[in-house]
């Protein structure tokens, strides 16, 4: 590594009962960077975010985060409170609080009960929400509980429960799925500004929506990586056409 | 025939399939194609029950399937081959070919010799447990499994995924003779183009849950599905 | 804002309530027809003792998502230590007028008190031994239990075993607590006679008030940020790990406050009822206290009191008028309120929350939404 | 085992009683009538006649029996005034025969006659004689249980009669327990070289059994070469009774196990395959119990020719009636509550506690009592240990039921598509298996197990309302202990909790054996949390 880099997944193989979900896969990203994983059905992409935030551990490799923190250590609080954050393929939000909870649950702060139950709401936080449900657009929205919400609000809420974490890396999967078209492009919108701070890696299908990210893309297939490049690079490549196409 | 009218899914709030239409006639091969998460898999959850629709109407020979749970639809003539085989893995092979007993008068619970024609590997491993066979032989025992309900319409959903070509060939000729016997109806849902276009007598392309182009397999522009299919 | 007014309702109907009877039964003469009589007055002590023990299930199983079939067991355990206190208070009045040893003791030809009853003679060290020891137990066992992330039905079964044991336990002569007959025959508790009425209605208000504070504390609990991540954890606990909460810690928590709750039920009860023993334990005792939660309506607090007076009313009257029924009752009520009221009486009048059903509905579909992303 | 001990005892002291009187007997043999003991009895002297009699039963006379049964039940005549030769008549049914030979006479005229009356010594020579007449009885057994008494009693003074009846004794066994008998005796008397008595240690040695080791133990001050011998010989003693007490363990672990194996088979389908945590398993297996007593009542009120067999009756009736109820559960109760397995588990709690209190309307609170045949009473012994004949069965049916459930699912229609929809429920919908008809067949089935497990329990346990709850966490336990979904599984924990449970048993008792289980449990469930508990589909946790 000649630069720093963010996140280093350096031949990471994880296997369920004989299968190889990840092969061997490496990967590197640099801070700040937004970078979208795609890839065919069982390529390996959720499996890829389940070993970053400690919810599977690999057979074989290391997963180094920012300058030497190997994550295959760590479980999956300790890995949260380091500062990256996961958004689920469905929105898992906590329907029965209000959606101004869910995020005040988020907020980066003492996570132990000796804290939580005496904690008062204080005025700095009381800020930070304002802000954040201004940044997903649920304003009106905040003292409804999650429940109500749309499918795509639901989305936001969890977007905006990971930036309230104010983590250094997201972890994002399929927030395109199942929005309507106006959605989906507002959701595109959301993760350009949620970049212009932190580094975003995002799992999606929708090459309209990928298109629309417009940012580096990593073709993952059987387990590791198949192609990286600019979208125009990666559809020229016959490899990716071959697995999309044919095979 | 199977007739498919302005269907609405939803898993939750998210919309799946937005007002879908789809006819497939008996003794041809239908063809769904589209990328991955676009809501072919979808539709077929739909056809069989698995999953419930918000609205629209599906038929079968002018029979209202909407109301029925997936058993009696298998009952009334369907099959299907399901995207990753789903075979019975701790059951034999036989066993997974004998599941299909269960819905036939007992006259017909025999294996038809039509399946070893088709698939000779089978006949050798019979009395292997289905969760022991290489992908290619578990698709081909799947197609086998269907086949020994008799049905007059089989749903394929991705037969080629992560299968070497060899095997897609013979599979390939099995949906060909099958549509040839000119008895059933025969729905195939896949991303691979080439292996579809030579098999479709119609087409269906869908992207974010909608059909957007559809056809005879005459009038069907390359240039545009591929455009849907590839990244 | 209802959720307010409700509570503050309860807590009206539970303080007023209690003061009314007692002012009834020591006040108005007992000729007249509006004297409340002792056994009332004793019963509505029961009831309240009761009504705790559903406040600390419904704090577990309403906000956690733990169903307990064991919190009898901490009941129980508060009961006896309190039945401890009460036995050496008895002192030389008992059968065999032994100044130390409680009769059992006697009976069973033991010759000196075991270290264990030590201390007993005292209220302060009574008390603190209610709270102590279940306490003890609910964090050990919840330790266990939480950090080897034990859930679900796995839970409760175990919760069943663990009070199961404990009654087989408390059935033995040599542990030195009564053997299957248990502690009774106790003469007054701080010198106040049992059997005298005024000290009925004091045990009856005490508890009543006892229970209020109860309900406030877990109230204030559930409504802390505290409470927000618990019922975070109920709903979607693998999230919360997610953000970097450690659900272990925080059940474990609400688990022993609850089990300390129950435990100071139990306490009150052994006075009121004049008894207790190893039956106290019995599984059946754990899985009533939770149907009453499930009656009243589990997280909501007050449903539970709720519940437990109305089950415990219904139970006095059935078995006086006609036995038989009551284990038919009891038994449909199992059914009835998990097919048809899933939540509860207090259920139908408010709309808080979804019911489980389409709670279960959306997991399902999430589920297969999983499937059908793959 | 109780009533055991006490008949041993009774045996000792009517024996010590006959000793005694015997060796009373023997100096004054011949004080009357040259010693002929049917002269004795006819004389009028009670001392006399009671000699006489103790005489006779010593005497190996074949019509000894005969003469005393017969003075017992005063039919025994005398000539009124006396005569040389002392007839003696027993008067049977037709007529009188002589009291000697037993051959018919014509009856003499009444006026000659007495009939011997006896007083209470004369009794108690009777009593004793009859023990003693056993030594020389026909029938082998009857020796040997007098030998036996005699080996136990362990008196000094039997030994001249042993040793007699040693010497006419053809029978191996009898002659062998006879042996052991006398060494018992010479042990305990004080004569004896060192080299017999050395050799009487070694013949009490190969019996090996306690009384042997007791009677040993008490032997003090003997000469250093007898107490070596003695030392030995209890050291060997020790280690076989430690041998035969392990095997013993053994075999109640086992049995026990195959009570918990056939309480937890049903539960291994419902709770291990389908998932679902049936709190009213245990009354399934009641149902079974209370199915069996109204089969035996039918059995005795219509044929009660088949008496024998209402059991074997019981076991389909059984089946059938809890398979029934459970297959009117899952349609009306448990399909509504898939994949919640909380509410589940209330649901199931108030059911049971309904058909508890239903089965108490109808049959009343009380035990019911469920005869066992006779094929099923009784018990084996085998070396040292006593095998109870209906604990065998047990076991044995256990172990069918076992194999009759893997054979169900293993082959045929409906195994396969129970299997079949376990394994993945959506494509076995997709091939047409009628998946909620299978869920209550599946259900039904593991509750029919539970109904033919009743049958068996109610041959050992009470036939109560409670009888279900007994078995209710044990099922749990080895199901979960054997790893959920997996009849081998269930089978292996039956069996290891019934042996861990009978182990710890005599150390600690039944209910510390219980508790331990238990934190067993409790441990176990939490060193290997969900891991043990791979709930398919719909059984997820809640």
């Amino acid at each position: 590594m000649s630069e720093p880099t963010l996140l280093y997944l350096d031949g990471v193989t994880v296997s369920f009962d004989g299968f190889k979900a990840l092969n061997e896969l490496s990967m590197v990203l640099e801070p700040g960077e937004m970078r979208a994983v795609i890839g065919p059905n069982g390529a390996g992409k959720t499996t890829m975010m389940d070993v970053i935030t400690g919810k599977t551990r690999p057979d074989q490799g290391r997963i180094v985060f920012g300058a030497d923190i190997d994550l295959t250590k760590l479980d999956e609080p300790a890995i949260a409170r380091l500062g990256i954050g996961r958004k689920f393929q469905q929105p898992t939000v906590f329907e029965t609080l209000t959606v101004r909870d869910n995020l005040l649950l988020a907020l980066a702060g003492d996570r132990s009960p000796r804290f939580t139950l005496w904690a008062r709401e204080s005025a700095d936080e009381h800020a930070q929400l304002d802000r954040l449900l201004a940044t997903i657009r649920l304003v009106q929205e905040r003292d409804r509980r999650a429940a109500e919400l749309s499918h795509g609000q639901k989305q936001w809420l969890e977007i905006g429960m990971l930036l309230a974490q104010d983590p250094k890396l997201l972890l994002i999967d399929e927030p395109a799925a199942g929005m309507t078209d106006a959605e989906t492009a507002e959701t595109a919108e959301l993760l350009r500004e949620i970049n212009r701070t932190r580094s975003v890696v995002v799992i999606d299908h929708d090459m309209a929506f990928v298109r629309a990210l417009g940012v580096k893309i990593t073709v993952l297939d059987e387990g590791c990586v198949l192609a990286e490049g600019s979208i125009d690079a990666i559809q020229d490549n016959p490899h990716v056409i071959e697995v999309y196409l044919g095979r | 025939m199977l007739s498919i009218e302005d269907v609405d899914l939803y898993y939750g709030a998210s919309h799946a399939l937005r007002g879908v239409s789809v006819t497939a006639r008996i003794g041809e091969v239908t063809c769904i194609l589209g990328r991955n998460g676009v809501g072919k898999t979808s539709l077929l959850r739909a056809i069989f029950g698995l999953q419930p629709i918000r609205s629209g109407h599906i038929r079968w020979e002018n029979r209202e399937l909407d109301r029925l749970p997936p058993y009696q639809r298998a009952r009334a003539g369907l099959a299907m081959v399901p995207q990753g085989r789903e075979i019975f893995p701790r059951l034999s092979v036989r066993e997974n070919l004998e599941t299909g007993f269960a819905m036939l008068p007992r006259p017909l619970r025999r294996l038809p010799d039509e399946i070893f024609e088709l698939f000779p590997v089978l006949r050798g491993m019979l009395g292997r447990r289905g969760g022991d066979l290489s992908g290619g032989q578990q698709q081909q025992l799947a197609i086998a499994r269907a086949l020994v309900t008799r049905p007059r319409l089989l749903i394929l959903d991705e037969p080629t995924e992560g299968i070497q070509p060899s095997i897609i060939k013979e599979i390939g000729r099995v949906i060909e003779r099958l549509a040839a016997r000119g008895d059933m109806a025969i729905l195939l849902v896949e991303q691979y183009f080439e292996f579809a276009r030579d098999l479709a007598a119609s087409y269906f392309v869908m992207e974010r849950g909608e059909i957007v182009l559809s056809g005879r397999r005459g009038d069907m522009d390359e240039t545009a599905v591929r455009a849907h299919l590839t990244v | 804002m209802r959720l307010d007014r409700a509570n503050i309702a309860t807590l009206s109907c539970v303080l007023g309530g209690a003061a009314v009877l007692a002012a009834m039964n020591l006040l108005i003469p007992a000729v007249s027809p509006l004297h409340v009589p002792d056994f009332v007055i004793a019963i509505a002590g029961k009831y309240l003792c009761y009504a705790i023990l559903a406040l600390a299930i419904d704090l577990v199983w309403g906000y956690a998502g733990i169903l307990t079939l064991g919190h009898a067991a901490f009941f129980a355990l508060g009961g006896y230590a309190m039945g401890m206190y009460l036995m050496r208070e008895i002192g030389a009045r008992g059968v065999y007028a032994n100044p130390t040893l409680p009769d059992f003791m006697v009976f069973i030809g033991w010759t000196h008190l075991p270290w264990y009853w030590y201390g007993f003679s005292h209220f302060w060290f009574a008390l603190a031994m209610v709270v102590v020891v279940p306490g003890t137990l609910a964090f050990v066992f919840g330790w266990f239990a939480f950090r080897s992330r034990v859930s679900g039905v796995y839970l409760s079964i175990i919760t069943q075993a663990l009070t199961y044991a404990l009654m087989l336990a408390f059935f033995r002569n040599d542990m030195g607590f009564g053997g299957n007959n248990g502690m009774t025959d106790f003469k007054d508790v701080l010198g106040f006679p049992l059997n005298r009425e005024s000290t009925e209605t004091g045990l009856m208000l005490v508890t009543a008030t006892v229970l209020s504070l109860s309900f406030l504390l877990a109230r204030a609990m559930i409504h802390s940020r505290f409470g927000k991540v618990l019922i975070a954890v109920r709903d979607a606990e693998p999230r919360t790990r997610f953000l970097g909460y450690r659900p272990e810690s925080y059940k474990l928590v609400v688990w022993t406050v609850s089990a300390i709750i129950a435990a100071i039920g139990g306490a009150l009860y052994v006075p009121q009822v004049g008894i207790i023993n190893p039956s106290e334990f019995a599984p059946g005792n754990s899985i009533e206290a939770v149907i009453w939660v499930a009656v009243g309506g589990r997280g909501t607090l007050y449903g539970a009191i709720l519940g437990a007076m109305l089950v415990n009313l219904g139970k006095t009257w059935l078995t006086s008028a006609l036995p038989e029924i009551w284990l038919f009752a009891i038994g449909g009520l199992f059914i009835v309120v998990t097919l048809f009221l899933p939540r509860g009486i207090t259920g139908l009048f408010t709309t808080r929350q979804p019911p489980k059903g389409s709670k279960q509905a959306s997991a399902a579909t999430e589920a297969s939404m999983r499937e059908a992303a793959r | 085992m109780l009533w055991r001990g006490v008949c041993v005892c009774r045996r000792r002291l009517w024996f010590s009683m006959l000793i005694a009187a015997l060796s009373a007997a023997v100096p004054t043999a011949p004080a009357h009538a040259g010693g002929d003991p049917f002269a004795q009895i006819a004389a009028t002297n009670f001392d006399i006649v009671a000699q006489g009699v103790q005489a006779l039963a010593t005497s190996g006379n074949p019509r000894a029996a005969a003469v005393i049964d017969a003075l017992r039940d005063g039919k025994l005549y005398a000539w009124k005034w006396p005569r040389p030769d002392a007839p003696l008549y027993i008067r049977s049914a037709t007529g009188f025969v002589d009291a000697r030979s037993g051959a018919p006479v014509e009856a003499p005229a009444a006026i000659n006659l007495r009939r011997v009356i006896v007083n209470d010594s004369v009794r108690a020579a009777i009593a004793t004689a009859e023990g003693a007449l056993g030594l020389f009885a026909k029938d082998p057994a009857a020796r040997r249980t007098a030998a036996e008494a005699l080996y136990q009693s362990a008196d000094p003074g039997a030994l001249s009669l042993i040793e007699r009846a040693l010497t006419n004794e053809k029978n191996a066994g009898v002659a062998q327990v006879l042996r052991e008998a006398a060494a018992a005796a010479l042990l305990k008397s004080d004569n004896g070289s060192g080299s017999t008595r050395i050799a009487a240690v070694d013949e009490l040695a190969t019996r090996s059994d306690l009384s042997a080791r007791n009677l040993l133990a008490s032997l003090h001050s003997e000469p250093p070469p007898v107490a070596a011998a003695i030392a030995g010989a209890i050291h060997d003693i020790d280690r076989r009774l430690k041998l035969w007490s392990l095997v013993e363990n053994l075999y109640y672990g086992v049995s026990l196990g195959a009570v918990l194996l056939l309480a937890a088979s049903g539960l291994a389908i419902t709770f291990g395959v389908m998932g679902v945590i049936n709190m009213a398993h245990g009354e399934m297996i009641m149902t079974g119990a209370y199915t069996t007593f109204v089969v035996q009542q039918l059995v005795a009120a219509t044929m009660p020719g088949l008496n024998e067999f209402g059991l074997l009756i019981a076991v389909p009736a059984a089946f059938v009636v809890a398979a029934g109820l459970g297959i009117v559960i899952e349609r009306c109760l448990i399909r509504f509550l898939y994949g919640r397995p909380l509410e589940t588990l209330l649901a199931t709690w108030g059911l049971s506690l309904v058909l508890q209190q239903a089965v108490r309307s109808i049959f009343g609170a009380t035990n019911q009592d469920v005869t066992s045949p006779a094929w099923m009473s009784g018990s084996l012994d085998v070396g040292g240990l006593v095998l109870t004949v209906n604990r065998l069965w047990i076991i044995l049916f256990a172990l069918l039921v076992l194999g009759g459930l893997m054979a169900t699912l293993r082959w045929g229609g409906l195994g396969r598509s129970i299997r079949a929809v376990m394994q993945n429920r959506r494509m076995a919908a997709v091939m047409g298996i009628r998946t909620p008809w299978i869920d209550a067949l599946t259900f039904g089935l593991g509750s029919g197990i539970a109904g033919m497990a009743g049958v068996a329990l109610s041959q050992i346990d009470n036939v109560s309302p409670n009888l279900g709850q007994n078995y209710i966490v044990d099922s749990f336990i080895v199901v979960v202990v054997g790893g959920v979904g997996n009849l081998w599984g269930t089978l292996f924990g039956a069996v290891l909790l019934g042996i861990v449970d009978k182990f710890v048993e005599p150390f600690e008792g039944a209910v510390l054996a219980k508790i331990i289980v238990l934190v067993f449990l409790i441990l176990f469930i939490q060193r290997r949390p969900q891991g043990l508990f791979p709930l398919k589909g719909r059984a997820a946790e809640a």
